[in-house]
């Protein structure tokens, strides 16, 4: 295993003390390990997001102004632990609620609750919003439903903007249901990750294939392709993402074009500008975009597309100031 | 059982994981994340540190602090799971000893707390399909009038054919659910540490009844 | 060879179509190979950067408001021709004279030596600013000197920060390299990066070791060694930078951890972690940090320390706004 | 030499650049960037599109023409210096056909350009090993009142030999130099295509002598 770390163990309580030291805007419980804004916002709606670390900066680099208030990371790909969750509610509930934000996979969920009703009897009101926007898996009773993926980073923006202006727990929660409710992702990965612990790569893949489908813990896909060129990869990953949430001509969107961690940024280019193409070819706009490494899955080759089929309060809420580590603009 | 038998137990379970971490890990990493031997590994040895010092009246009492313990330090599916599944144990062994009947009643009831969080059924390739036939093997032979020993003994072989079976299985529930059909052909890492639980439980007792013999 | 491209020939023309759809406030200019601020900044000093490609978001990512006014990408790993230097000082000249800021490597130095003659007898005044600061090789006879790396993107923020509020070129030109002098890198690479044209990695290297002292174009670096933990690699790479520029306690820093495109994002928090480690113990003061992927190497795993001794105009110059794609506060 | 003959070489260097570009790449991937094959592609195909329509009067047109469309594709440091090179040699054959002592006194003034833009000495590691031989050669050659054609190849063959003679030197200019010592073992990537450019020069000069005498 080639990393840049100590030991396997001390791998997330060591990231947490140089995300301390490189942004002294925020406040670092170790302890605990809840990344937070620094001080509680009196009667403003407080944004809890959290999960296994290994995807940064999803969450710790979206915890700021306009976004989320504290996020709790758990071990690489592992859900955090109800008592951190509690303990990051506890930390900026300013009094008008929290919300938690979760993605879609059977550990987030199951601690989540368990922190929602261990939060609740401490007299905090907490609502959550699901992510669950990866249309490589059916939502069906043959899954634990889709995966919650890119669309995070949207819902976090948008809702922690809203919360920003100082919106009620029942209206930051409501939109950021519909941004889940408009977002739809798909990726594909080239190579395998690595995580810490397990010390090799999750699958081998051989040199002319890929891997279609794929979420953000090192799994598998749905189904294993021969590699193909960007332009036929971005139709393939369209057309899943369009099959389930059509788009026709004037439709405004916000696109991300996501590398899983070990993808050069050039790469992601040449895919958003197959995006782009398809999308005027369509008379689909791309309102907002995002192109990079916001949602990883350590070192995976891979990339994922996100599409939110974004209405007027989103694109505005998407404008409006954000200061964190990974996303900043207008402040 | 015993206040002093349910903590051996769970260093068993410690004991176990640690040496089967890697392999945990790397069932997990075919079908799902590869942490399910580190999670395993984290809570087990916190479970163990916890109990160190703790002097209990009950057995359940033992059980409920392991189960908390997975709760706050393991995080993932299995957390909660296990963590919940524990404290229903434990919950219902509120007497200094438990006889056959009342730990298959116990075990019964931690089986209900992981279908009541996890909403997976047998057949669904999870940790349910080496806990339910060995609760079934193990409730069989309470009814029958085995002792503790005997039970534990049925429900591990229990187990452990229920988690060789897990391997054709496709998944329904948790991470290897996103698979779909590539999920067929390996065995649920859930499924292999309860197995692990359970055959350490008779070994524990085993240990236990022989080293009363030899007394 | 794995990558999201349609074919290597085409990889530049295609990532530049797609920064341009991504970045609707930057010009492109497919035809010349010229990523440029939309309009000419009458009476301002222009930034003209360049070098080869693979590197994003260098330079490119760095056009914007208070830094580059043009990046001239070359080839992959290629550096930029004359001509298209040339054209990007004729869209961004304000008549107060071009900054070109220029990485010592042969080709970079000799091209953009060319263009400063043609755009001189286009009446162009034209300054150059070297970037030296890769303690890794010696700048010796026995070499061609030091390779810019790093501080390219300390050079870059910095004096486009000056020229944004109006010095001379002299000034641009004097601060950029005072930037460059008070600034040294080395870097560490796990993996080799693989280039379009060629098609499989630049150099094999086993699973337990890693390559010292390599720069940015997939090279191999000065020596080979067994693979170490983050903490002694840090060490290593501290001791080299500090050796060639010592710092003292009360010494005010930027320091940068550059993730070389293949190293996921909570391995450079762990770097930064140990850098800030050995900074406290040596009562140095990190008064500026990025941790993040700004110069890459394409796919290759590994990471780059930069460390510059700033003074206080240095500081107040970082802190000055900056909007562009890669870098963005206070606006 | 004539204008022909001068685009008939361009073309053949064209070819062989073509042909070796994945040597070229794969040298320059060991000590330098992996670039310099598609690096000579580009700036030849470049040369050959450019020369397609072009009339010119003189020789030294022709290679003006070459250096230039070279400076202004290739990029990096074979650009200027193959660029400036051929310019050079251009700009000293301003006459419609050229004798062995004007080409190797242009010939001079290439390797003159390259030196004066690089810097380099012979032993640096870099074209200048295959070039410097190739040129004393081609003078001798010319002093000694040898034709065109057996100059040419008297310059190949010392150039083929200078190229080989980079691989036990070490770099001290360009990339490989930060390679320091491990540059060692490795045949220079810019001295191989300096190589293929006399080889060519030959080739291109037998050939036309051929057709010559054929006719
Ligand atoms: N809904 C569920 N019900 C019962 N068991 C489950 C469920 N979901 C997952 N599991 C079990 O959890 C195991 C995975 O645990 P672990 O790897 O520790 O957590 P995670 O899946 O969050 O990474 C699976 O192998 C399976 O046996
Ligand atoms: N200073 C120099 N003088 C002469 N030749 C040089 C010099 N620097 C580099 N070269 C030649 O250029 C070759 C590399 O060319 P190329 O790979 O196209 O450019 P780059 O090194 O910029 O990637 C080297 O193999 C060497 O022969
Ligand atoms: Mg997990
Ligand atoms: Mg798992
Ligand atoms: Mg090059
Ligand atoms: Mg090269």
């Amino acid at each position: 295993m080639k990393k840049f770390i100590n030991a396997p163990e001390a791998v997330l309580a060591e990231a947490l003390s140089g995300i301390a030291a490189a942004h002294p805007g925020l406040k670092v419980d170790v302890e605990n390990k809840v990344i937070s804004r620094g001080a509680r916002r009196s009667g403003k709606v407080a944004l809890v997001s959290g999960g296994g670390s290994g995807h940064e900066p999803l969450h710790g680099g979206f915890v700021g102004e306009g976004m989320l208030d504290a996020a709790c990371p758990g071990e690489v790909f592992t859900s955090p632990v109800p008592g951190q969750m509690v303990a990051a509610a506890q930390a900026v509930d300013g009094g008008a609620g929290v919300l938690f934000i979760v993605k879609n996979y059977t550990g987030d969920v199951l601690n989540f609750r368990m922190a929602a009703e261990l939060a609740a009897e401490e007299g905090i009101a907490v609502e959550t919003a699901l992510v669950d926007d990866d249309v490589a898996v059916q939502n069906s009773t043959w899954t634990a439903g889709r995966r919650g993926t890119g669309a995070t980073v949207f819902v976090e923006k948008i809702a922690g903007a809203l919360a920003e202006q100082g919106a009620g727990l029942a209206a930051v929660a409501e939109i950021a249901k519909r941004v889940n409710a408009a977002s739809r992702s798909f990726a594909v990965a080239l190579t395998a990750c690595t995580t810490p612990a397990s010390g090799k790569p999750g699958f081998d893949l051989p040199e002319d294939e890929m891997e279609v489908g794929v979420g953000i813990h090192g799994e598998p896909g749905r189904r294993r392709e021969k590699l193909r060129p960007a332009r036929e990869i971005v139709a393939t990953a369209l057309d899943a993402i369009l099959a389930d949430q059509p788009l026709t001509a004037g439709d405004e969107t916000i696109v991300m074009v996501n590398g899983l961690g070990g993808t050069p940024l050039i790469e992601l280019y040449v895919v958003f500008h197959e995006i782009a193409a398809a999308f005027a070819d369509k008379g689909v706009v791309i309102a907002r975009n995002l192109v990079g490494n916001y949602v990883t899955s350590l070192d995976m080759a891979g990339v994922s597309l996100t599409v939110c089929k974004a209405d007027a309060d989103m694109l505005s809420l998407w404008d409006a100031p954000v200061n964190t580590p990974a996303l900043r603009w207008g402040v | 059982m015993d206040t002093d038998l349910a903590r051996t137990w769970v260093q068993a379970i410690a004991a176990a994981v640690d040496q089967h971490k890697d392999h945990l890990t790397q069932l997990d990493s075919a079908i799902g994340d590869a942490d399910h031997g580190t999670n395993m590994h984290r809570g087990f040895s916190a479970a163990v540190t916890a109990l160190a010092d703790y002097e209990p009246d009950t057995v359940g009492a033992v059980l409920v602090k392991t189960g908390t313990t997975l709760i706050s330090t393991v995080g993932g599916a299995s957390g909660p799971l296990y963590g919940g599944a524990f404290r229903a144990i434990g919950k219902a062994l509120g007497t200094p000893t438990a006889d056959t009947q009342q730990v298959a009643a116990a075990l019964a009831a931690g089986l209900a707390s992981i279908q009541k969080l996890g909403a997976a059924a047998p057949g669904d390739k999870t940790m349910i399909d080496a806990y339910a036939p060995a609760l079934a093997a193990f409730q069989q032979q309470a009814d029958a009038g085995a002792d503790l020993d005997t039970a534990a003994v049925a429900a591990a072989d229990a187990a452990e054919e229920g988690m060789r079976a897990t391997t054709p299985m496709q998944a329904r529930k948790g991470r290897a659910s996103y698979l779909g059909a590539r999920s067929i052909g390996h065995q649920d890492p859930g499924a292999t540490s309860t197995a692990l639980v359970f055959r350490t439980l008779a070994e524990s007792l085993a240990a236990s009844a022989e080293s009363m013999g030899a007394r």
